[in-house]
């Protein structure tokens, strides 16, 4: 097969400590991407820098180092809105990931501004993420839960999204790029087909950031969500976008120091959007951290990381066609690199242990969106691909599985 | 032997190929379900225990090779044991599979084919589904 | 002035980054521990190496990485069980920090068990983590929230406790010690008369794990909150303590993926606790910096952190007294290493501008305790001290408050 | 001159000590608060415009040396502006106490002694309070 890439991954590789000859999983071929990311060292070190040269609580003036770290913090603030085409960074909330942003949106927006008989739209694709909160919103305030179902070959069509749609929906859930099925979902025509109906559109982009470009206003959502270790940065930060008056209009989520103005026994005045959602002493090392692992994203360049993940992807469902009884879930071509299959009757727990003894690393399981596993008919195995990924790694994939064939043969 | 040959022994795939005691009771039985939510797993055991003993004993469910051939060896061990020796064959069980197990496996028959779970920490939980929801149902019975 | 001291600041400092050589901040005389305190090689290490080597998500199998992540993050909670002497470590829920630890107490056991009538009991001093959940509460339900007021000298009298808890009293909130007044209060005895009256008690450790021994079974409170950046270690991460059957009767806080075990469209089952307050992926690097943390506090043994910060407190509370026109606030001489006070007329924010020139760091202002504030007459100075300080700093600090009395000698 | 001499300049503290425009005014009047939440510092501006000029204008408020004395600047500069003569002044003063001021500071009389504060980002705040207070009145007034 003689494919041409863009991009060479041995060199992406370079930058990251777990791929380094003395790194303990230097033999790993990690396809466990959708899980989270690896970090480069660019990311590490922001960090351990930060801790050991400018740590300070942020906001609570009084001191120099305090100024440098909420400079700091703010800076980060900055450079998200800026990689999502935000129009100021007051409209970026640092959470702890995806899931608390969207907790907080189906909390505090939810219980404010949907009432008994409204109505909410989530796809069959949800990450429970995305669906949990819209579920437990719904139960709470008498609002009907409506389901969008996805196509045998794992797409939504937006002719469903019509029937659905009435005046009495308020917002529209959907992820920007499936956990599992590795769909690309039009976010902008479902974002435009919600606001011709009144409602509101959340974009779930923990699977997308890192892997395309991600514009809040081309794509004009109203709310945006992603987890900062999914996109090669640290665990605890993750990230709320959401337009300035739906901000405004909010009320507050965790309550405490730092998102208040004034505070007496009798009166309560929150301070302005974005403080009035971070209460407490906000995720600050990670902050710095999630700008350093933008930085890295767009130092390779998003246009660049999407066609060679593209490329990347064309291969993998190449070479996953080949594999015998290999059942794989999701769209054929286009598709993001999330590939979930089955194989045979293995078992997907199966399947991946046999891999992991051959040092690639993928997942099983219902991959947190138990409703879509039903679907599919339970558990799948799952490999997804990140930029330092390239064919030696889909390659090592695919003897694996025909190992797993091997020893599970009269299964 | 390499570990993942230690895993998935023959005996083991014969299990999950041909499970034994493979099935359910009519009442009086008890019923008890274990769930391994991240993977799917699942184990349902009926169980009639009659004059402090294991009566009869069945298992349905779908999961992975591990946990459905644990299942099936479980029932098999546990015809007709009574609930004290079920207890400590339980116990047993469980530290076999987590690397701690002491004293003589020969005993084990079949079940210390499980043993090669050890060497796969993400794997204990898919063998000792059944052996916890049977701990369970027979804390029902006192 | 001769006062002998049981351990060596400088042994302790060589193992911070901060107080290094090379360090752009070495001059620096921190005297803003309540705020956040410095981080020793041994967690940013942690943290880098964990990054580094074993990166992966928790709990969600499938590869050996995984496996090893997921213990890391539960050996941390056993780590901090065994640091609280809880009972079990299912009874420690990592959450990002004291706020969050308490805004899920509030919110999800307090929306539960607490109804319209009932009352809340907290103190004047809380912090506003310790007070705006409660006040939310209150209105939300129509509960009332009961102010147990302070002495002049910043105490709590346990009396004045007696005639504020009736059968209706739901909760006490108190903090262990007092973010601004130093004040080390009773809170084992709180309990118990707590406990009497058929009230649970919540402890806000913030101020106070990093300082002296913390045994939630000792003290035999109901819900214990603290933060990781407070006690050496990393943002992003806090826990919250409870006893096990109040864990299991509470409803979940934030839902999402890995806090659930069955997600039908009809139908949820939670898992058990802790994960069932765990939603999405948690603050795993974070986890394994706390871990290191309590192990760096260990190593210097609580019991002597706790006797060399009562010497070096009574060294302060010595040389503050000799500033001419210097008010310190909270009780004399029992008190934990805080300091806030004022200094005749001049404004704290111009002491903290005077003392940063100098390269003293300390805070001013309310402290995220606004009725305090009040109650204190307006903003105040804080300095606030932690292992690594000793008398050269509290002499800087002193020094820097006489060239602040001379520039605004005639204010 | 030290920064920190810079930053108290004689000028600052005597306006600190002795503050210009202290007070409130009657109605017709524009209120307006300025609040720091983390210092407390407060500044209340009252204000009454005539035929698009500030025919009187006070202010009232607790806080640190360099809100206080910048509020007080401020009355004193802005007595008999018009209002876009006011608009443009805060935008200069903004501008001085971040560092960015082009031009001719001479015309700026006492204010030009807030430059100061350029080298502490942490009382920026402090400076700008009286000033965004005012701004948020002159809205406003349209
Ligand atoms: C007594 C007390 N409680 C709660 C908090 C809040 O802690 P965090 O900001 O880490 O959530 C603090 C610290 O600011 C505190 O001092
Ligand atoms: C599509 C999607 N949404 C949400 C999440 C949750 O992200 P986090 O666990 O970082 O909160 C994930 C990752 O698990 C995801 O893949």
């Amino acid at each position: 097969m003689t494919t041409t890439f863009t991009l060479d991954a041995r060199e992406i590789r370079r930058q990251f400590p777990f791929f380094q000859p003395h790194s303990e999983m230097r033999s790993v071929v990690y396809l466990d991407n959708a899980a989270t990311t690896q970090k480069p060292y660019a990311v590490i070190e922001a960090v351990s820098n930060f801790w050991a040269h400018h740590n300070a609580n942020v906001h609570r003036g009084g001191h120099g180092a305090g100024a440098k770290a909420s400079e700091l913090y703010e800076a980060a603030r900055a450079r998200v809105a800026q990689f999502l085409n935000a129009r100021e960074p007051a409209e970026i909330v640092f959470t702890r990931g995806t899931t608390e942003a969207i907790n907080l949106v189906a909390s505090s927006w939810g219980e404010a501004f949907v009432k008994a008989g409204d109505e909410i739209i989530v796809t069959e694709m949800e990450h429970h993420a995305n669906l949990l909160p819209w579920m437990r919103l719904a139960e709470k305030q008498g609002a009907h839960l409506k389901v969008w179902r996805i196509t045998d070959d794992g797409r939504l069509n937006l002719d469903d999204l019509e029937r659905l749609l009435t005046e009495r929906t308020r917002l529209v859930a959907v992820s920007h790029i499936s956990n599992v099925l590795g769909t690309v979902n039009p976010v902008a025509a479902i974002c435009q087909r919600a606001h011709a109906a009144g409602a509101l559109c959340l974009v779930d982009a923990a699977q997308s950031v890192a892997h395309l470009p991600v514009d809040v206003r081309a794509t004009d959502c109203d709310f945006l969500a992603f987890s900062g270790h999914k996109a090669y940065g640290p665990t605890g930060i993750g990230v709320l976008y959401a337009k300035r008056a739906l901000l405004e209009a909010t009320p507050p989520y965790h309550v405490g120091g730092g998102m208040v103005q004034i505070v007496r026994w009798d009166r309560l005045v929150w301070a302005e959007p974005p403080a009035k959602f971070e209460a407490g002493t906000p995720p600050i090392g990670e902050a710095v951290g999630l700008h350093a692992a933008l930085d890295f994203i767009d130092a390779i360049g998003r246009d660049a990381i999407e066609r060679y993940e593209r490329e990347l992807t064309a291969y993998a469902l190449e070479r996953l066609q080949e594999v015998p009884d290999l059942r794989l879930h999701g769209p054929i071509p286009d598709r993001a690199g999330i590939f979930a299959f089955s194989l045979g009757e293995i078992h997907p727990h199966d399947i991946a242990t046999v891999l992991d003894t051959r040092d690639v690393a993928i997942r099983s399981g219902l991959h947190c969106a138990h409703p879509l596993g039903e679907r599919l008919g339970g558990a799948t195995a799952r490999a997804s691909l990140a930029i330092y990924n390239d064919t030696q790694h889909i390659d090592a994939l695919i003897d694996a599985l025909h190992e797993a064939r091997r020893i599970f043969g009269r299964v | 032997m390499t570990t993942l040959n230690e895993l998935y022994q023959e005996i083991i795939l014969d299990h999950y190929r041909q499970p034994r005691g493979r099935g359910e009771l009519e009442p009086p039985k008890i019923t008890q379900e274990g769930f391994n939510p991240s993977c799917g797993d699942e184990v349902i055991l009926d169980l009639r225990a009659r004059d402090g003993r294991i009566e009869d004993i069945r298992f349905r469910g779908r999961g992975c090779s591990i946990s459905q051939a644990s299942a099936s060896m479980l029932t098999e061990a546990m015809q007709g044991k009574t609930l004290d020796e079920a207890r400590a064959l339980i116990q047993q069980v469980l530290a076999l599979v987590k690397g701690e197990a002491e004293g003589d496996l020969d005993t084990l028959g079949d079940i210390a084919a499980l043993a090669g779970v050890r060497h796969f920490p993400v794997r204990v939980k898919c063998a000792t589904l059944a052996w916890h929801a049977l701990d369970e149902a027979l804390e029902q019975l006192g």
